[in-house]
């Protein structure tokens, strides 16, 4: 089942209907899929593409002269340049990885650790996710580098004035999620590179939860770096990108040595590869790059404008109705924010909240949402968190209130 | 309306899990604080929620002669908590581990031939929500590594 | 198309018929794919695991309490314990990775870096893989240690004598591939594992082509770290795992740093979650550790001692095929070796023998197999490889010889 | 029997990629060797195969006095190095730069307008076997590289 294929974009009933996973019910319900933060549902298009590749060419790339190798490799290579002009550059500054945790990990280790001295500042939020966090507190321990944290806003927001007043002539390198997994605050890349960059830093952003549903040009915002996830943007599990300027990535270390990564090898040394190979160790995701680049395209067919406005509707909506809601508290600002509405109500816990939802056939995440010093920023233990994509409705929206309302009265007896 | 029709499928598949004696526990948790004279104390979370319970054991003469838990939870790990002071004062430690050990058993071997004691046993639903086991088994692990750090040994976890 | 469900193993037509990729013609001819030690052919039962878990369940793990994701953590776990079931462990001592070279790149820098002193030495042989020679080099750097190579036996094969020579009190690890991938030696590990664990120094082994081709038991091994890929083993691209003595993996630090691997996180510092989890930062490979799973038993389901007979029957035969053809080398002993044929024919590169043989439909690899040092050793630049698995015939073989014939024909005109 | 009837195929699918005048100077390769009083020398390798192809330049006014090429290779890379000394000998630097980049744009970009000098264009087949591209450009990069690094630039690569 693909997109009809006409010029005009689909319909949202359309592009619902091109995700499989929708058409089943949880729990006796139709399933209502709240947790796309976490990862996405995949459309039929993106399964096949990995499907054919197993089918019909699961060769290995870049290493033999054979009809299958020479297929695989092409579709490789096109798809690291189908995701690399998607995000706004050219397929040489893409390099794929596992994922944005493996992508922050390779900056962290392969430009941090070689370019920071002790004393060193890199500059952050207490919102970011463990996976753009935990990896500079290793970069630090290992440099003698130092975190320092900028302050959310009363709102939960980066506030430029929090970061410009935390700039110091040591300041070395700023990292900061794009959009948050927890506040869905979209912060202001732009105005961050350009400070940053006036005081010599570097800029390394975390685009997990934002190239998934805003367009975004990489080249237009600046950055030094960007990680992302296939698997949260219709794409499939154990594959990402890291997309470095050409600068920077030429100054990078590799995270993972041996495979294709080598231009020359002897007994006592080795030699890498040009970029973008030589940080793609070992035999890469072929699969999960071919069908990255299937999902890259059916955005584009659906238009990611058009889902930027969807999915921030719909949590705008859902975070309006449920503040009211007896006990309701959300957090992060009401109307700025993407796709995603963190909360939780009085007395019930996050756990709880969430099993009583599943029973109802909509699926939300509890936990931490791996950001425990936000938690502690906001002072609770854990949260609620529904999160919306391309293929939520506002019924979706309604199903969630009510199932609230259920949840009250079902802790409440 | 919506939500007329969704209650009865709700009743049927939640109150399995959440049996009215576990909600009772969860709002009025028994033995909540700690022991200022704690003889073994063990603080264990659950990496999924953050969420972190902490026991505090009075061990005397062998036996266990007051239980304290303290920390917060969802309504699963509170009760459970609760419910194993009860299952536990009064006893020698050896059994106090046991009680431990057979409750996590009784959760996560199919095969267990366990019966948790007391109010634990209402806690069976919990086999049908594997994502919640790690909850029902917090207190339960700490009282198990809290009296194994004074050489009472339970099964390896 | 499963295999029928009889409990009588499959014959081998029946098992070939499982692989839709070989229901297809190439440049005219049926394909005869002999490039499996790059990287096998799926069956379609694990195509179809994949697809499964993408179209039902495509659900992150270990994260929510709803149905879905539910359904995906028990599946990701069950994969676990059976990938670990197959190798002869249990689950709790298999780390998902993505591949060998993750696996080698974690214990090299997890385990040797945190271990190894200055002047130590590393055990290994001119035969390896660069995955399992570039990450020693980088820990030799790092640690100040140094790696000691056992000379080959004459024959291409690992000597006992040779490395028993080259032990000395500095040797803290030993690593050697199982069966190397280009020889088709397989190491006698066992023997390995005694005479290194006297010397108190730790054993990594590189299974990358032993999993999929022979019944292995880590624990009968004895070994300290073991390596694979499943993409060579039948099943899906970007996973992989690594085995560890549960002592070894609780004194290795992880690799990548984020995502659900932590147990508390605060601003300054974080604490790991048990092993295996903390080797596991970042969203994990859901569905290819599923497609493994589904790959293993299918392997199990032809049975393990079955395929290694049948693959090594064909490596031998085709290698005492080719050995007689006008100007050919085979490398390595003839008889000895698993599934994998290294050869060049003299005046004609193996880029252009592949080339001939792809145009017959026949797919070899023609390169260094990321063996450099091993090249260098055999003083070539350079071979073709024919590498054979379960879905391979005799037939196959009689079509690699007629077509190395035509090969000779083609460039001695 | 088999082979008889695969001959036809193959002679109809190689015979693009390996033309004649190609295995001739695989065969008899021109311009093969060093050159002792090199003004300019670059080597490159094709890091899939591990193959290097040297090559040595003597510029002398601006021109291109000598050619050779020397290491291993595929019946490609070394046809192309043989090919590309007749094509740029005597040129100067310039036009030598030009030809190489010419000739990868005729390889690498299928909206090309370049036709190659001399015997080059018959490795136009290379089009069809991408894998091969690298064989065929390995002696004009390492042409283009060794110039640059004198101050005659081609495109980026
Ligand atoms: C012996 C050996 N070791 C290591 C590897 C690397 O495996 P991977 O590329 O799956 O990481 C391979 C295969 O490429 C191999 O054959
Ligand atoms: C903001 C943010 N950063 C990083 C990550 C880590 O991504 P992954 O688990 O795909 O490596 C996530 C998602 O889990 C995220 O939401």
């Amino acid at each position: 089942m693909s997109l009809p294929s006409t010029t005009t974009a689909p319909s949202w009933t359309e592009v619902a209907g091109a995700f499989p996973a929708l058409r089943q019910t949880v729990n006796g319900h139709p399933l209502v899929y709240l947790d796309s933060a976490a990862t996405s549902l995949k459309p039929t298009v993106v399964i096949d593409a990995v499907s054919e590749y197993y089918r019909d060419y699961p060769s290995n790339v870049h290493r033999s002269v054979h009809t299958l190798a020479g297929r695989a490799t092409e579709a490789y290579e096109a798809a690291r340049a189908r995701v690399a002009g998607f995000i706004g550059t050219r397929a040489e500054n893409l390099v794929f990885t596992h994922g944005t945790t493996e992508s922050v990990n390779l900056v962290a280790n392969g430009w941090a650790r070689r370019h920071l001295q002790p004393g060193d500042e890199i500059l952050l939020t207490p919102a970011e996710h463990h996976s753009n966090l935990v990896p500079w507190q290793q970069a630090a321990r290992a440099t003698g580098a130092r975190l320092v944290y900028a302050e959310l806003s009363p709102e939960g927001h980066l506030s430029m004035a929090a970061l410009r007043a935390a700039f110091t002539p040591r300041t070395r390198l700023v990292t900061v999620a794009h959009v948050s997994n927890v506040l869905g605050t979209e912060n202001p890349i732009r105005q961050v590179v350009e400070l940053a960059h006036r005081h010599d830093a570097v800029v390394v952003v975390d685009g997990a939860q934002s190239v998934p549903h805003l367009p975004v040009s990489v080249t237009e915002l600046g950055v030094d770096f960007f990680a992302f996830s296939g698997h949260k943007m219709c794409g499939p599990t154990g594959i990402g990108a890291l997309y470095g300027r050409p600068d920077r990535l030429r100054e990078t270390d590799p995270l993972l040595f041996g495979g294709e990564m080598i231009a020359e090898v002897d007994r006592e040394r080795a030699t890498w590869a040009d970029v973008p190979y030589r940080f793609e160790g070992g035999t890469p995701n072929v699969a999960g790059a071919i069908g990255l680049a299937a999902a890259v395209q059916f955005l584009e067919s659906v238009g990611m404008q058009r889902i930027a406005v969807h999915s921030r509707e719909l949590a705008v909506e859902a975070a309006e109705r449920l503040a009211p809601l007896p006990g309701a508290a959300v957090y992060g600002s009401l109307a700025n924010r993407q796709a995603v509405v963190a909360f939780n109500l009085a007395g019930v816990h996050p756990h709880d909240v969430a099993q009583v939802l599943d029973s109802l056939g909509i699926a939300v995440r509890a936990g931490h949402h791996c950001a425990q010093p936000l938690m502690a920023t906001l002072a609770i233990q854990s949260s609620a968190r529904a999160s919306f994509y391309l293929y939520n409705t506002r019924e979706d929206v309604d199903r969630l209130v009510d199932g609230l309302r259920e949840v009250g009265r079902y802790f409440g007896r | 309306m919506v939500s007329a029709k969704w209650g009865d499928i709700l009743g049927a598949n939640l109150d399995e899990l959440y049996r009215e004696v576990i909600l009772d526990h969860f709002q009025n948790p028994r033995r909540m604080g700690t022991l200022p004279e704690a003889t073994h104390t063990l603080g264990l979370h659950n990496p999924t929620c953050g969420d972190k319970i902490a026991v505090d054991l009075q061990v005397e003469d062998g036996r266990v002669a007051d239980y304290r838990f303290s920390g917060h939870g969802c309504s699963i790990s509170m009760a459970s908590a609760s419910m194993l002071g009860d299952a536990v004062v009064g006893k020698p430690v050896a059994q106090a581990t046991e009680v431990a050990r057979g409750f996590v058993d009784f959760l996560t071997n199919p095969q267990s031939q366990e019966t948790p004691p007391g109010d634990l046993e209402a806690l069976g639903g919990v086999r049908k929500f594997p994502a919640r086991v790690k909850c029902a088994t917090l207190a339960h692990n700490a009282l198990m590594e809290a009296l194994a750090a004074h050489g009472v040994h339970a099964e390896p976890h």
